[in-house]
C-alpha cells in the first residue's frame, strides 16, 4: 500500500535518451500499467523504480519518501520477471523460500509463509520440484509467489505474461487481476500488449522513445486519445488515421486527395470552428465505430470491399476509400464479397481530429 | 537436426574416423611401446609387441622416487587450480557482469598471455629465481603454473557466466542479495559446469607442465612426474620401455577422469553453444 | 548491465588489475632483460637496466640462423594452421550440424588428446620417427602438431557452428544448395570470426611448441625459433639478453597479431556467449 | 498451381509419434492453413513436405507425383522461416538473388526478377543494404521476396508472422493475404494462431499431437468443430466447456452438478434423443452467443458477475454459474458491475454437446 511518484525522472545511457523527464503518481492499491511499443523505455522505468538502475536526473518517492539513492534491498520491492528469473538449482519450496531466508526470518515462519503463498496459488503439489520440471503456467505462478511470500510494500511486473500461450494468458490475466483485488497491493505493470493494459488496469501510462503520451483509465484513454500515437497504439484493430486538408466553403470537408471528401456537418463543423482553414489535420476513424450499408444517399463514402478476415465471433473488413485504406468491423453474419461496394455511417460523437503536425487532438 | 543422405554421411563419418585415429597415434604408439619385451624395444618391426609384457610398469611402480614425484604434482596441480578457481571465478563475474569498460581489453591481454611462449620466459625468469632463493620449491612452480593457467579459466568462466540470464541477478538482488551474495548463492551453483571445465583444464595444464618445472626443479623434493619422466634413470641407455610405462602410468588418472566428466565439461566448455 | 556501487567496484577493478600485473609478470621481466647491459645481466639488484640498450637486439637480427628459424618456423606453423582448419571446419561441420549419434564421444576424445601430456609422447615417437627416416624434416613437426592443434580447432569450430541458426542450414538448401554447397557458401562466411579464432589458437600452438621440435630436429635446416632460443650459441656463458631480445622479437610479431585482432577473436572465443 | 496429397504420412523420433499417419488434400492454389498449439506436429509436416526431413512411413504427392524421396532442391518449393532465416552476410538484392544464382540464370534475368520483386513488395530502397539494418517487416518482406522471386511451384509459410508486433502483424496478414490473390500460388501456412488462421485461410487442418482433428473451411470449423479439443483451440476467448450429465425425467437438461442445470427445451432435446440417460456430456457456448439480462423468468440460468475486462470496442466477463466459470462478450457500453447477478440467454442452434469421453461432438 505505497503510493509511488516520479518526479522529472530521466535515463540516458551514453547519447541516447531513454526516459525523458517522466512525471507520474501511482495512487496506493492501485493496479497501474505502463504501455507502449518495445523500446519505449518502460523496462527501464521498472529498473529505475525496483533500484536496479541508477536514474540520471529526476527523483522517486515511495509515501513522499525519497528513495532513489537507496539499494534495491531496502526498497522492499518485488519484481516478477518476463522470462520469470526462478533459480534454476533450486525446488519451487526453496525458490519461495529465499526472499525470506535473505530477510533472516525463522524457519518457523519460512515455512507456514511458504506454504500459505503455495496453497493460494495451487503450487502445493510442485513444492518439492525443480522450476524445469514445471509448465509454463506453474513458473508463472512461482515467479508470482516468490513476489508475493514477503508481502513487499510494491509489486513490479514485466510482461509477466508474454511467454505464455494465447489461451493460457486469458487465464492467467484474470487470475492476476483477481489476486490483485484479494491484495490490494500497489502494483506497476508493464507490457506491450495493449489488451493487457486495457482489461487489468485501474489506469494506464502510455510511452512512447522515453516520453509520457497520455495517462488515465483505460476508457478514458481509449475515448479521447490525447493524441495520434496513443490513437493508433490503443485498440485493435487500431483506428483508421486519415491524413487530410481542412476545406471550408459552401461544404465544409476534410479533402483526403484524389476526390474523395469527408463532409463535415453541424457538430462536427463545429468542433473545428478554431481550425485554420486548409490546415493539415488527421482524420480518426475507429473500426468497431463503422456501420456499412449497401445502398443509399451518396454522401461521399463509397467504399469498395478488397478483402473480408474472418475471426469467427466476428469479421474484420477491409475497405478501399479513395486512395485511402479503411478498416472495419462487422458481425460475424455479415454479408457481401469481395469488389462489392458500400456506404459506411459514423456517429458524429465517434469522429476524431487530430493536428496533422503535433499530432495532438483537437477538440 | 538435418539428414545428409547415406553417401555425405558415409564420407562424414571416414573423415571424422580419420582425425580420431590420427589425432590418437601419439597415444596409442605409447601404450604399444610400454608393452615391449626389452629386446624388441628398438627395432622397427615389429609394430606389435610379440610377447606383450607388463614388465616396464612393474619397474616404473616399485620406485620410490616415481611415488615422490606424483606427490609434487599433485600438490602443485592442485594449489594452482584452487588459486586460478578462487581468484578466475570472481574477475570472470566481474568481467561478465559488472559491466567494465575495459572488459575487452582485459580478455585480450588474458588471450595474449595464453598466447605467450614459455620457453621465451624460461631464462631471464631462471636469475630472478635464484635471485629470491625460490629454486627447487613447490611454490616457483605454482606462481608459474598460475600465471599461465588464470587465463584460461578467466576465459571460460566469463563465457559461462555470461550465459546466465541476467534476470537471474537481478531477481537476486530484489530478493535481498548483495552483489557478492547474488554471486555465491545464485551465480556460483549455476556456473558448476563451468567452474568443473575450467578447474581440469587448469589441473591437467599445471599437471603436464614441462619446461618450468624441468627448469626449476633440480632434485626429487620438487620435481614433477613429467620431468621425471624426462630423466628417467639410464643416462647412456634409453629405458624406452620405462618411459613409457611411467608417462602411461602417471597420465592414465587424469585421461580417465577426463573421460568419466566429459559430458560435464563437454557441457561446461560449450556452455555458449547449448543454453543451459 | 548493473552498476554496482562505488566501493565493489574499486575491489573488482583492484582485483582485475592485480591478475594481469601478475600474469604479464613473466613477458615484462624479459623485456627487462632484454634491454639491459651486459654488465647488469646477472646481477639482481638492479632490477631496472641503469642504461638501458638495443645491443642484444642488433646481435639477434644479424644472425642468419636466426632468420633461417623464423622461415621454418613460419612454414611450419602455417601448414598446420591450414590443414587444422581445413580438416576441422569440415568435421566440425558434421559435428554440429548432422546430427551424428557419435558427437559426444568424438568431441570427448578431441578434449583428451588435448590433454595427453606431449612430454609422454616423446620418446616413443623418437623411435617411430627415426625408423621412418623423418628426422629433421618439416614434416615430422607439422604431422605432430595438427594431431595437437586440430582438437582444438575442432573443439572451437563446432561450438561456433552451433551458434549459426539451423533455419539458414534449411533455408539455403530449399534454395537449391546440396549439402556442401551451403556449407560452403552459407556456413563458412558466417563462421568467419571463428575461424580466424582457431586459426590463430593453431598458429601460435605449433610456432611456441617446444618439446616435439627439440627431439626431432637436428639441424638448422629445420629448427624452429623456440629451439633455436633454446640452443642459443654460447654453451658455456649462457646469453641471457640475447635470448630475451630474441624471444622478443620472435613472438612481438604474434603477439602484435593477436592484439590487432583481438575484437575479432574475442567475438570468435566467445561465440557461444553473444549469439552473433 | 500445384495439388499437394498426403498420404498416411507418419513421422517418429525414436518412440515419439510425431506425426500419426496424416491424410490431407491441399488443393491447387489453395490457401491452407494448418494450425495447432507448439508440439503438435505442424512443423514437422511443413519440413516432410519440404523435403527437409525424410517420413518415417507414408507417401507425399505434388500433382500425383511422388516426391517424398526426392531431396528439397529436385521438389521446387520456397519457404518462409519463422526467423526468416535471411542470410546475414549478404545485401537484400543478393538475398533475393540467391536462389536464381543457384539455378545458374544469366545475370540479366536475374537482376530483372529480383527487381521485380523487390518493386512489387516496397524493397526496392532496401536492395543495397544488409539484413541487420531493416526493421522486422522489411525482413519479413526480404523473406517472402526470397520465395517469391523463383516462382515455385509451392510456397511453405512457417508462422512468418509470429516474431511481429501486433500492429504489424495485422497489416502483414492482409498484404499476405492480398499477395496469394495475386499470386494464386498453392500456400501452405502454419501457425499456433487460430486468428491468423482463421482469417488468411480457404481451407484450414487443425493438428493437435500428431492427430489431424478436424479439416475444412474456417467458417465450417468455428461453427461445427468436430471435437472437444477444436472447439477449445479455434475461438478467442475459447468456447466454454461445461462437464455434466444428461438427464431425462419430467424435465431433460444437463445435470452440472452443485444444482446447476441446463434445461432441454423442445430442439436441444430431439438433438439428444440418441445419447443414454446418464451419459457424461461436455456443454459447449461460445462467449458471443451468451446475452445477459438482468432479470425476468428464472431459467435456472442466474450468473453472477465475477470480472470485467475492458477490451475498448468490447466487454469481456467472467461469470459464475454454480461451480462453474462462464466467460461472455459484451458490447462496450455494457453497464454492470463485479458481484451483480444476470440471466443468461442463447439460442438453441448454438448450443454445442459433446461426448465427454470421446470427445466428438453429437448431431
Amino acid at each position: 500500500m505505497t503510493e509511488v511518484r516520479l518526479e522529472k525522472l530521466t535515463k540516458r545511457f551514453g547519447a541516447a535518451e531513454i526516459l525523458k523527464a517522466v512525471d507520474l503518481t501511482v495512487h496506493s492499491g492501485e493496479f497501474f500499467t505502463v504501455v507502449g511499443p518495445s523500446g519505449c523505455g518502460k523496462s527501464t522505468l521498472l529498473n529505475l523504480v525496483a533500484g536496479l538502475e541508477a536514474p540520471t536526473a529526476g527523483a522517486i518517492y515511495f509515501d513522499d519518501r525519497p528513495v532513489h539513492l537507496l539499494g534495491p534491498r531496502e526498497r522492499d520491492v518485488a519484481m516478477v520477471f518476463q522470462s520469470y528469473a526462478l533459480y534454476p538449482h533450486m525446488t519451487v519450496y526453496d525458490n519461495l523460500a529465499f526472499p525470506l531466508r535473505m530477510k533472516k526470518r525463522s524457519a518457523a515462519e519460512i515455512d507456514r509463509k511458504v506454504r500459505d503463498v503455495a496453497e493460494l496459488l495451487g503450487l502445493t503439489p510442485s513444492l518439492p520440484r525443480r522450476p524445469r520440471e514445471l509448465s509454463g503456467g506453474q513458473r508463472q505462478r512461482v515467479a508470482l509467489g516468490r513476489a508475493m511470500v514477503r508481502q513487499p510494500r510494491l509489486f513490479l511486473l514485466d510482461e509477466p505474461l508474454s511467454n505464455l500461450d494465447a489461451q493460457l494468458r486469458i487465464e492467467m490475466r484474470s487470475e492476476l487481476k483477481k489476486l490483485h483485488q484479494a491484495l490490494r497491493a500497489t502494483m506497476i505493470y508493464v507490457t506491450h500488449d495493449q489488451a493487457e493494459a486495457m482489461t487489468l488496469s485501474d489506469r494506464i501510462a502510455v510511452l512512447h522513445r522515453g516520453d509520457l503520451q497520455q495517462c488515465g483509465k483505460p476508457k478514458e484513454v481509449y475515448e479521447r486519445p490525447a493524441n495520434l500515437f496513443v490513437a493508433g497504439f490503443i485498440g485493435h484493430p487500431p483506428m483508421n488515421l486519415l491524413r487530410g486538408t481542412f476545406r471550408l466553403g459552401p461544404e465544409a470537408a476534410v479533402d483526403l486527395g484524389a476526390g474523395t471528401r469527408f463532409g463535415l456537418a453541424g457538430v462536427l463543423r463545429d468542433r473545428l470552428r478554431d481550425f485554420p482553414e486548409g490546415g493539415e489535420l488527421v482524420l480518426g476513424l475507429r473500426p468497431e465505430h463503422l456501420r456499412l450499408r449497401k445502398s443509399g444517399k451518396d454522401l461521399g463514402r463509397s467504399v469498395r470491399l478488397t478483402l473480408i478476415e474472418p475471426m469467427g465471433s466476428e469479421v474484420w473488413l477491409e475497405l478501399g476509400w479513395g486512395d485511402h485504406r479503411l478498416r472495419a468491423k462487422a458481425p460475424a453474419e455479415f454479408d457481401g464479397s469481395v469488389g462489392q461496394t458500400f456506404e459506411f455511417e459514423i456517429d458524429e460523437s465517434r469522429v476524431y481530429f487530430f493536428n496533422a503536425d503535433r499530432g495532438d487532438r483537437i477538440s | 537436426m538435418t539428414q545428409p543422405d547415406g553417401l555425405t554421411r558415409a564420407g562424414f563419418l571416414f573423415l571424422l574416423s580419420a582425425i580420431v585415429i590420427f589425432c590418437l597415434g601419439p597415444a596409442v604408439w605409447q601404450a604399444v611401446t610400454s608393452l615391449k619385451p626389452e629386446t624388441e624395444l628398438i627395432r622397427l618391426p615389429p609394430i606389435l609387441p610379440s610377447h606383450p609384457t607388463l614388465d616396464h610398469y612393474v619397474t616404473v611402480l616399485r620406485d620410490r622416487s616415481f611415488l615422490r614425484m606424483i606427490v609434487n604434482s599433485l600438490i602443485v596441480a592442485s594449489a594452482v587450480t584452487g588459486i586460478s578457481l578462487a581468484v578466475g571465478s570472481v574477475a570472470a563475474f566481474a568481467l561478465a557482469w559488472l559491466g567494465f569498460k575495459g572488459k575487452g581489453i582485459v580478455l585480450g591481454i588474458a588471450l595474449a598471455i595464453s598466447m605467450f611462449p614459455p620457453i621465451a620466459a624460461v631464462s631471464p625468469l631462471y636469475l630472478a629465481v635464484r635471485a629470491l632463493g625460490l629454486r627447487d620449491t613447490w611454490w616457483v612452480l605454482i606462481a608459474l603454473h598460475t600465471a599461465f593457467a588464470l587465463p584460461l579459466t578467466l576465459w571460460i568462466l566469463t563465457s559461462f557466466f555470461r550465459e546466465i540470464p541476467e534476470e537471474l541477478y537481478r531477481a537476486a538482488r530484489l530478493d535481498g542479495c548483495g552483489p557478492l551474495q547474488a554471486f555465491f548463492k545464485i551465480l556460483l551453483p549455476l556456473a558448476s559446469p563451468g567452474l568443473a571445465a575450467a578447474a581440469l583444464v587448469a589441473f591437467i595444464f599445471s599437471w603436464n607442465e614441462f619446461l618450468f618445472a624441468l627448469t626449476f626443479t633440480t632434485t626429487e623434493s620438487s620435481r614433477t612426474v613429467p620431468v621425471g619422466i624426462a630423466l628417467f634413470p639410464g643416462l647412456h641407455e634409453i629405458p624406452y620401455g620405462d618411459i613409457a610405462a611411467a608417462s602411461l602410468a602417471a597420465t592414465s588418472p587424469v585421461i580417465v577422469l577426463t573421460l568419466l566428466f566429459q559430458r560435464r565439461i563437454v557441457e561446461g566448455l560449450t556452455a555458449g553453444a547449448t543454453k543451459g
